[in-house]
């Protein structure tokens, strides 16, 4: 069994004389011992939600959560606040996405190491210090005696975010969730924390949950992946097999939205149009459907479900999955000539109603080309 | 066919996003706030009813605030007061005078002051601020030269208790209302200035600033049509506040003794300081004028932590 | 000619401290002598880490903040030295793109008022129904729709705003944009599509850009020539492709390693020069070379003590790197404890054949990356 | 009461409300009623008024007497008197006083100084500037040890009265001596009294009671029972003067038990006092509160047609009956009925809005428009709320036609200024005597032209002037009653009334006999 | 820090020196003048004339103003003219009790503020919360001399729990040390004078302490609604910290940092208010004694205080701000 099952997670958000925002609608995924798994998705789609469910931390008031989120047998959102507390640090870590404001700005780095040490591992004084100390060298952070006396302010970047997995991995959690660690930080310190993320799941097993919009992040670093849009799991798959042959059109198109340091020049991007806020009720159909160069009607009739018509364990939710055949060619087999983007996103934008490019798109023939080449990789794979 | 355009339909609807307002700048935005604030809308309320109270207050007062209803009845050596009755709803007061009238009298007077106070402050604060502060965001020696010195005034004023900076003034004026609103705008002067400028600093260093500067818009006017507008919000804000502290503050002058002593322009202050005198046999004397500066300060009060609610950006959607 | 050329840039800003009256005690030198070109109909992009002084040079050519010494020569006239009425009329020509797009517009204005802002400070356009005229006109071209006219920042997306701040450039018809930071407060697919635009617009305008950007894929992308900042000076400056394909500088080589690419194939099989430390203090710059502190290559000479000169090592390849021949030719290995070379680290076994071949041309260029990189760290 | 309360009651310790503090703890150098409460309890003169009355009796001259032209005054004085120092009362310790007044120098010749003595005595030794008056006072002699002579240059009107005075109160030579040198100015170009009036235990009077402690951050002075005291001894052990500035506060502290008695009641809180079971007894009446005119602010005043309907025009009992504490009577000339000299034979204009009416319309000045000042924050023991009194006396003008317009000041200086340079058409004033004699009433306000009144009739000048210089005291007492009468015919202002300056006490104690002067003597309190 | 300090208190010249001026031209400006103030019902313009040459106020203006200024430098403010004592030692006398009773209604202010809003925070939109805010809404409203009257009038007066003015009961013979009561009694070992001493604090305090603690409650309560969002407080709970350590250490440190500006910013304030409550309860401190010099027209004492209490008042700040450069360590730097 997994380490971390997830299963229908919603949390939704309730606030008198608002509408009820569902920020996560029904999203499950396991985390497995040793095992990094990813979670990407545009701002909004329910990333950081999900994660604070899991750790409990969403406010008390005004949020209503469903769904189980097994954590080693226990149900992580029905446990009483103390267990939790407990668990939290222990048990379950977590690391986000500004190391300076998650760091607490009037309290000495050493005191924020330690209190950890002391709630958990019951070390107190000199002992806790020394730990500290020995936490600090581990994620490579120089002179950690000096750094231990020091505020946050007086840290880099990249140091306060090493601080934070220092005080994250403080009690060997088995599961660390990373909430966007490096999205704050330049490459060249990204690549150093990642790193030593790596380095900690390879030693220790730890299981990590990654978070993150950088789909490069993502292929670097995960074993299995999930690509979230609008509070659903939208695609689910091993690293490998989501990259090659990405098969929902949202993932598909954000693959083709990345401007590749590797790709030859000169091509224009692919985005997808319009933006997260352009979606429709996962109730009425497919939110991605407005933005969907496949949409058909098929789309709006009621949640699509997850399905795999590429592969066994690669879980995709569309009726019309992108099923063409090697992934740099799909992706531009997919996507609309460029001259259309602009009055296509217009139409996204607000001038919906008359902005008739979805619908017109929504070229039957097409769609059965797209099929066809779809049924036939998919012979072909198997 | 037809279930498919329905569909299509329906898609086009949904995905024509909900914004259905054009064009709601944010003033319109913190107005609709403010009209959904609870706070507001009892402020409002306060506030609308002392404001009608104040304009027809004099006309329908049922006597003058000065005339001795005297028929022997009131006799303030033996404690004798005439409490409320049919013909003087409040009582008569230690003079005789109908308290009612006086209330309704004062109510003219106590608006005034707070309004004419906060006046004063404001816009004297405000023009030193915004000169301050425009002299600041146009940069150059001779602005920050100017910023110093004007921000030196204004921290002598601020570092004075602004009661003790009213009285000063009042010494020198001598007794009278105008007195009593100029001593009272005076001690806001800073308040003001200090808030614009702060605010226009901030805004001075904002990224539409340097936009405008980089589409080539004149200085003067990235100064007074892009900062100013901008910075206006908690100097408003504070304006309400002000009425607030100027009313409780001439009360306090009148305290000390530097209120409007004209008995023609009863003042709820006055009243309040004078009653408190025979407070043991007439309570209601001091209580009625009380009540009217606390429900009225709180009045504006409501409305400008709501405004300062409705204005403030952090909680814009 | 070079439309825009910078000679000898320099950008300090004075750091002011003092008991009564505030003296200068030193300075932060965000910008320390830059000097490039930027053709006309081309697009210059920079790179560089946060706080390398990419923005300050950006605001330095339109003058937003004082130059400090040298010279912004635009079509022949140096903006530097130029007096502030005719900066502010020379303004016309370039026009900024910036990075936040609610911040950058005034939450008061509407659409309007934001885009016609700028030509009535130019005088373009005889009236406002001309100059709204002219604002439909860009409001298409950049894909907002006709009814944004009357509407507030705030009421759009953030993609939207973002064309409008680029919209409020292209109204006064520029001939260089600077755009700092252009795309990166937004989401991948928007992203997407504000580069998208921007390159088309270039094309059909014939602008030039200069591109501002922390990352180097989109910079890479959008750009025909790239320049590498670190700590306020140029590091290297190449064509786009040959940068990519032959980085000479140390800094760029660690940059280019640290960027990921969304393809597991490269990921694994890359190896990543790890560079130790942060990014010294601009106020506190190292003396000699500005990298040498983090260079997995430094050298006992030279390094430490002499400032390396841009040097242009053919093609328009420019190096400010003292010893950038000899890491090419893997005669200067770089020293471990400077510095981390790791290799991909993922042990998942490789895919079989085929799956090589999806990564296409790309992979190819990669690899041959990798193998440098692996020799150099022999 | 408090438990507080109880507590000082139990330590025989009586705390007396003060409204304001002592100016110095040297009688000599004040001229104002704190500072004299004080002291008088510490010091005697020559000469004190009756226990409740107004009647000269014998202070530390058993008894006195002056030779028939009025300047040669011979005291015969008490025996076995001790200073609180030890020292013994002489005829010599007299002497040395008056002496050492008359012998003042620099800052003590200011008037604000060494006022009394400059009222009855004029000026000093050597006098150092031009306006200080020429000296009256001419020399004292020890005739043997208990007979004292002091004599002066002219008779005066201020004497024998003026040696009740207790700023004219006797000290022990030895502190006189001790304290001598010591400046009365300081090096602040301002006023500042001496610095051994400022603390307790350095001047040394013959009173029944000891000033030991001034604390003046807690405002207050301490008395202790002088058991060497040669009359009855003090009814307490410690007597406390504590400032309580504010009206209100002072009722207060008394209500809650915290004060034993305070002066300056205000009349709004007498009945409220004594319904609650304080004593609040009623003192004889001896002052005077009026409105003055000044004529030469208002041309209007100067006809006697107008100054007469403004009399008429003025509900005088109104004013009494509902604002004054009960003894309050309406006035009818400048004076008390308890001074000698006052007369029942003036012209009486009784209350009449009709009469007023018909005065202005015969003087043709039906649409008289005057200024009226008035104090505010203030209250005398003459006008308990001025600005009250003002409003119904600006009602009542109203009622009669006149147009009011008010001009209400700050007691100090505006207010005095104004009404000293006769710069307000109407004004309130008062005051209170000193002592028994018509002069310290009318002798300052008509005894010549005066800015504050801004007229000059010979007619009203003459028959004050006459009377001031007349030695024998009956003469002058029927001169000054003559005096009053063709003042209240020119009637220059309006006398409103006398009015008692109520007085509170706790419910447990015995109180003194009140005094018209406000001379209370404390050593007469004791608790029930 | 040093340099803070050193920073700050060279700039109270410019600010006293132009406070000066200020101060000056009000007493030129004023009506009547100092030497009428001092003289009775029956003085004579000789009298004044004499006065006013011995205060100096017949020669030129700048002379008297650098007369003026002399005398400040040397902290020589002059003579009241009520008491005729020089107002420094008027002036220290009263000003112990002036700060003891601002520190106590500062120490309610923040004992009861900083509790009451940290919880109203925390059960957001409970009754706790509604009575919170709106009693602190209303603490503001009410001026301070009628909520000070109010309480004598219950409280000393009807009720007699406490005494109704002064600082201490007559007869108390306690040893003045500091000058401030309290503590006094307590180094003396007079615990009965120290307990008599609080008790008279007591509603003076309470009275002077409603718009402090009014501000404090509102400031706290947003400060730490403020904190609780911020993610190093969602940090501390994702380490599974005990709900102690998250408040204390986390929240309210944070959150008491806005609020220690604005204690510094209230000081001005309680002056203005000590002025008012000082005067209700016959408190010996500086308020009543200006409140006496106003009625008096006391000028030398006013303009004494007030260079006083700017002075005060700068150092009051500077204070403050080092005690939030020793809670908020980013500010150090300066
Ligand atoms: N406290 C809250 N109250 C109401 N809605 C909320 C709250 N927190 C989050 N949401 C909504 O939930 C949705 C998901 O938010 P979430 O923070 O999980 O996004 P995310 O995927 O982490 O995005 P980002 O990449 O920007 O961090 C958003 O639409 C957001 O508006
Ligand atoms: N107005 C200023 N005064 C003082 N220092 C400044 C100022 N503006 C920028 N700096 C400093 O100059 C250096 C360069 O800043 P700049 O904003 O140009 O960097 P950047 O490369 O654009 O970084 P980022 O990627 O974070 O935008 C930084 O250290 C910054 O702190
Ligand atoms: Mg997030
Ligand atoms: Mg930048
Ligand atoms: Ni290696």
């Amino acid at each position: 069994m997994a380490l971390l099952s997830v299963d229908e997670l919603t949390v939704t958000f309730t606030q008198r004389g608002r509408r009820d925002v569902k920020a996560v609608s029904g999203v499950s995924f396991d985390v497995d011992q040793g095992q990094v798994v990813g979670l990407v998705g545009e701002s909004g789609c329910g990333k950081s939600v999900t994660s604070l469910a899991l750790m409990g931390l969403l406010p008390s008031r005004g949020v209503k959560v469903g769904g189980r989120a097994d954590f080693d047998g226990t149900d992580l959102l029905t446990l009483s606040g103390r267990r939790m507390r407990d668990l939290r640090g222990s048990q379950l870590a977590m690391i986000f996405q500004d190391p300076l404001s998650s760091l607490n700005p009037v309290v000495p780095i050493g005191v924020q190491v330690t209190e950890i040490l002391t709630r958990h591992r019951r070390l107190k004084g000199e002992a806790a210090r020394k730990e500290a100390a020995s936490l600090l060298d581990r994620v490579g952070i120089p002179d950690p005696d000096r750094r231990l006396k020091e505020y946050p302010h007086q840290l880099s970047g990249g140091m306060r975010q090493r601080a934070l997995i220092a005080m994250a991995v403080a009690c060997a959690p088995r599961l660390l969730i990373a909430d966007e660690p490096t999205t704050a930080l330049d490459v060249t310190i990204q690549a150093q924390i990642l790193e030593l993320l790596k380095e900690l799941v390879d030693q220790e097993g730890t299981a990590l949950l990654m978070i993150t919009h950088d789909l490069g992040v993502v292929a670097g670093l995960c074993d299995q992946v999930n690509v979230l849009y609008a509070g659903k799991v939208v695609e689910s798959a091993a690293r490998r097999e989501l990259f090659e042959a990405p098969t929902h059109p949202y993932a598909n198109g954000l693959l083709g939205s990345i401007p590749r340091l590797d790709a030859p020049r000169g091509e224009p991007l692919r985005p997808v149009r319009g933006s997260i806020n352009d979606t429709i009720a996962w109730e009425d159909g497919c939110a991605f459907a407005p933005r969907c160069d496949h949409y058909t009607l098929e789309c709006l009739q009621g949640t699509p479900v997850l399905g795999e018509p590429r592969k066994p364990g690669h879980q995709v939710r569309c009726v019309n999955p992108v099923l063409s055949g090697g992934a740099a060619e799909l992706r531009r087999s997919v996507l609309p000539e460029p001259d259309e983007v602009p009055g296509a996103d217009a139409a996204a934008d607000g001038t919906g109603p008359e902005g008739d490019g979805p619908v017109e798109k929504a070229d039957p023939a097409e769609k059965d080309a797209v099929e066809t080449a779809g049924t036939a990789e998919k012979e072909a794979g198997a | 066919m037809s279930t498919k355009t329905d569909k299509i339909d329906r898609l086009a609807e949904l995905t024509a996003s909900t914004e259905t307002s054009t064009g709601a700048s944010l003033w319109v935005e913190a107005w609709r706030r403010l009209k959904g604030s609870k706070m507001a809308v009892i402020g409002a309320c306060i506030i609308g009813a002392f404001v009608v109270v104040a304009i027809v207050g004099p006309w329908v007062a049922p006597y003058s605030p000065t005339a001795q209803l005297w028929r022997g009845e009131v006799f303030t050596n033996q404690n004798i007061f005439v409490g409320p009755r049919a013909e003087n709803w409040l009582g008569l007061d230690h003079l005789a005078r109908d308290e009612f009238s006086r209330m309704l009298v004062g109510a003219r007077q106590t608006l005034l002051v707070g309004i004419v106070a906060t006046l004063l402050g404001f816009t004297i604060g405000a023009l030193i601020g915004g000169a301050s502060g425009a002299a600041l965001v146009l940069g150059g020696k001779v602005g920050r030269r100017i910023d110093t010195v004007v921000m030196r005034v204004i921290d002598i004023m601020l570092a004075l208790p602004s009661l003790l900076l009213a009285v000063s003034i009042a010494a020198v004026l001598g007794q009278s209302l105008t007195t009593v609103m100029i001593a009272v705008g005076v001690v806001q002067i800073p308040v003001f200035a200090r808030l614009l400028r702060g605010a226009m600093l901030a805004q001075g260093g904002s990224d539409y600033v340097l936009a405008a500067r980089a589409l080539g818009v004149r200085k003067r006017r990235i100064a007074l049509g892009h900062v100013l507008p901008n910075s206006l919000s908690p100097v408003i804000v504070q304006a309400t506040l002000s009425l607030a502290t100027a009313i409780i503050e001439a009360a306090a002058l009148s305290y000390l003794g530097l209120g409007n002593p004209d008995a023609a322009e009863p003042e709820w202050g006055v009243m309040l300081a004078q009653a408190q005198d025979y407070f043991d046999s007439a309570p209601m004397l001091a209580i009625y004028p009380a009540l009217g500066i606390i429900v009225t300060a709180l009045g504006f009060t409501l409305l400008g932590e709501a405004m300062r609610e409705a204005l403030d950006p952090k909680l814009r959607s | 000619m070079s439309l825009l050329q910078l000679n000898g840039v320099k950008v300090h800003f004075p750091v002011r401290r003092g008991i009564l009256f505030d003296r200068t005690v030193g300075h932060v030198y965000a910008v320390d002598g830059v000097s490039l070109s930027v053709e006309p109909g081309q697009t210059y992009g920079l790179v560089g880490e946060s706080g390398c002084g990419k923005t300050t040079l950006g605001r330095a050519v339109l003058r937003l903040v004082d130059v400090t010494d040298g010279e912004v020569v635009f079509d022949g006239t140096d903006l530097a030295k130029l007096p502030d009425e005719e900066m502010r009329r020379f303004r016309r020509r370039l026009q900024m793109v910036f990075q936040d797009p609610l911040g950058s517009l005034n939450p008061r204005q509407n659409i309007e008022s934001i885009l016609s802002e700028g030509m009535e400070a130019h005088g373009i356009g005889a009236n406002q129904a001309e100059r709204r005229e002219r604002i439909r006109g860009i409001l298409a071209r950049v894909g907002l729709p006709a009814n944004a006219l009357s509407r507030y920042p705030h009421e759009f997306s953030g993609g939207q705003r973002q064309r409008i701040g680029i919209a409020r450039a292209l109204v006064l018809e520029p001939d260089v944009i600077i755009c700092d930071e252009p795309v990166s407060a937004l989401d991948v697919s928007i992203q997407a599509q504000v580069i998208n635009l921007l390159e088309e617009l270039q094309q059909e305008m014939g602008l030039t850009y200069v591109v501002i950007a922390h990352d180097l894929a989109v910079v890479r992308h959008i750009s025909d020539v790239v320049g590498v900042m670190y700590l306020g000076s140029l590091v290297e400056e190449a064509p786009s492709d040959t940068l990519y394909a032959e980085p000479r500088h140390p800094y760029t080589r660690a940059l280019m390693s640290a960027v990921p690419v969304p393809d597991p194939e490269v990921e694994d099989n890359r190896e990543r020069i790890l560079l130790t430390g942060d990014l010294p203090s601009p106020a506190n710059p190292p003396a000699g070379c500005r990298f040498h502190t983090r260079c997995p290559w430094k050298q006992e000479t030279r390094c430490a003590t002499d400032r390396p000169e841009l040097r242009d090592l053919g093609g328009g390849h420019r190096v400010a790197c003292h010893w950038a021949e000899e890491i090419a030719d893997g005669r200067i290995s770089p020293t471990h404890n400077a510095a981390q070379v790791v290799h991909g680290g993922h042990t998942e076994p490789a895919e079989p054949a085929g799956s090589a071949e999806s990564t296409g041309a790309a992979a190819a260029v990669n690899t041959g990356k990798t193998e440098k990189a692996a020799t150099a760290a022999e | 009461a408090s438990e507080r309360g109880e507590k000082s009651e139990g330590g025989d310790t009586f705390v007396f409300g003060a409204a304001g503090d002592p100016g110095s703890l040297d009688p000599a150098l004040a001229s104002d009623g704190e500072t004299f409460r004080v002291t008088r309890q510490a010091f005697e003169a020559l000469i004190e008024h009756e226990p409740g009355g107004t009647d000269l009796v014998g202070g530390l001259a058993k008894s006195w007497e002056a030779d028939e032209s009025g300047t040669e005054w011979t005291f015969k004085l008490q025996e076995g008197v001790k200073f609180h120092d030890g020292e013994k009362l002489t005829a010599e310790a007299v002497c040395k006083n008056y002496d050492h007044w008359f012998n003042w120098t620099g800052t003590y010749q200011n008037s604000a100084v060494s006022y009394y003595w400059q009222t009855v005595f004029g000026g000093f030794a050597k006098n150092e500037d031009k306006d200080t008056p020429k000296a009256n006072y001419k020399g004292c002699e020890a005739k043997d040890e208990h007979t004292a002579v002091i004599s002066v240059h002219e008779p005066s009107a201020n004497l024998p009265g003026g040696f009740s005075l207790q700023a004219l109160a006797i000290h022990s030579p030895k502190a006189i001596d001790k304290y001598k040198e010591q400046e009365a100015t300081g090096e602040n170009d301002a006023i500042s009294y001496p610095k051994y009036s400022q603390e307790a235990g350095t001047v040394a009077g013959t009173g029944p009671f000891r000033i030991t402690e001034w604390d003046k951050g807690n405002k207050e002075v301490t008395l202790e029972r002088f058991d060497d005291y040669w009359g009855e001894k003090a009814g307490v052990e410690k007597l406390v003067f504590r400032t309580i500035a504010e009206e209100s506060a002072r009722r207060q502290a008394l209500q809650a038990g915290n004060i034993h008695g305070y002066d300056l009641v205000a009349p709004s809180d007498v009945k409220t006092l004594e319904k609650e079971g304080f004593q609040v007894p009623v003192r004889g009446v001896f002052n005077i509160f009026y409105v003055g005119f000044s004529q030469e602010a208002n041309k209007a005043l100067e006809k006697k047609d107008v100054r007469q309907a403004l009399t008429h025009a003025i509900d005088r009992e109104n004013v009494v009956k509902t604002q004054l504490p009960e003894g309050g009577v309406a006035a009818t000339q400048f004076m008390p009925d308890t001074v000698d000299g006052y007369s029942k034979d003036v012209a009486t204009y009784e209350f009449s809005t009709d009469k007023a009416k018909e005065l202005l319309k015969k003087a043709g000045e039906e649409k008289l428009k005057v200024t009226f000042c008035y104090p505010t924050e203030v209250t005398r023991p003459y006008m308990p709320a001025p600005a009250d009194m003002y409003e119904l006396m600006k009602s009542d003008l109203e009622k009669a036609g006149v147009n009011v317009e008010p001009k209400p000041m700050k007691w100090a200086p505006d207010y005095l200024d104004a009404t000293e340079a006769g710069s307000c058409d109407l004004h309130l004033l008062g005051w209170t005597g000193d002592f028994n004699d018509a002069y310290n009433f009318i002798g300052t306000w008509f005894s010549g032209y005066d800015k504050q009144w801004g007229f000059r009739d010979d007619k009203v000048f003459d028959a004050v002037k006459k009377a001031e210089a007349e030695p024998d005291v009956a003469k002058r007492v029927e001169l000054y009653k003559k005096a009053n009468e063709v003042i209240m015919d020119y009637i220059p202002g309006v006398p409103v009334s006398s009015s008692p300056p109520s007085i509170a006490f706790a419910k447990d104690v015995n109180p003194p006999k009140v005094s018209p002067l406000t001379q209370e003597n404390f050593a007469e309190v004791s608790f029930k | 820090m040093l340099r803070l300090v050193v920073r700050r208190l060279l700039q109270l010249i410019p600010t006293l020196l132009g406070l000066s001026v200020l101060l000056f031209i009000w007493l030129n400006r004023l009506p009547g003048g100092p030497a009428a103030a001092m003289l009775g019902e029956r003085a004579t313009a000789a009298d004044k004339a004499r006065i006013e040459a011995a205060l100096g106020l017949d020669q030129p203006v700048w002379i008297q103003y650098g007369r003026f200024l002399k005398r400040l430098s040397e902290l020589n403010l002059g003579v009241s003219t009520q008491t005729g004592q020089p107002v420094w030692d008027e002036f220290t006398r009263a000003f112990p009790a002036t700060v003891e009773l601002g520190i106590s209604a500062m120490i309610i202010a923040i004992a009861v503020g900083v509790p009451l809003g940290y919880f109203a925070a925390r059960r957001r939109g409970s009754w706790l919360d509604v009575t919170a805010v709106s009693g602190s809404l209303v603490g503001i409203c009410i001026p301070v001399f009628f909520l000070a009257f109010l309480l004598k009038a219950v409280f000393a007066v009807q009720l007699g729990w406490f005494p109704s003015f002064g600082r201490q009961t007559t007869g108390i013979d306690a040893t003045e040390v500091t000058g401030f009561y309290v503590l006094d009694g307590i180094l003396t070992g007079e615990f009965d004078a120290a307990w008599d001493a609080a008790m008279h604090l007591v509603l003076p305090a309470l009275a002077l302490s409603s718009i402090p603690l009014a501000i404090i409650t509102r400031m706290t309560r947003a400060s730490v609604l403020e904190v609780l969002g911020e993610d190093y407080v969602r940090t501390a709970e994702s380490k599974g910290l005990s709900r102690q350590v998250v408040r204390g250490r986390h929240v309210l440190r944070n959150a008491l940092l806005p609020v220690v500006t604005a204690i510094g910013l209230l000081t001005g304030g309680l002056l203005s208010g000590a002025v008012l409550t000082e005067s209700v309860f016959a408190f010996g401190g500086i308020g009543s004694f200006i409140k006496t010099a106003i009625d008096e027209r006391d000028y030398p004492v006013l303009v004494g205080f007030i260079m006083f209490i700017a002075a005060a008042y700068v150092v009051i700040n500077l204070l403050v701000d080092l005690a939030y450069s020793l809670i908020d360590p980013r500010v150090r730097v300066h």
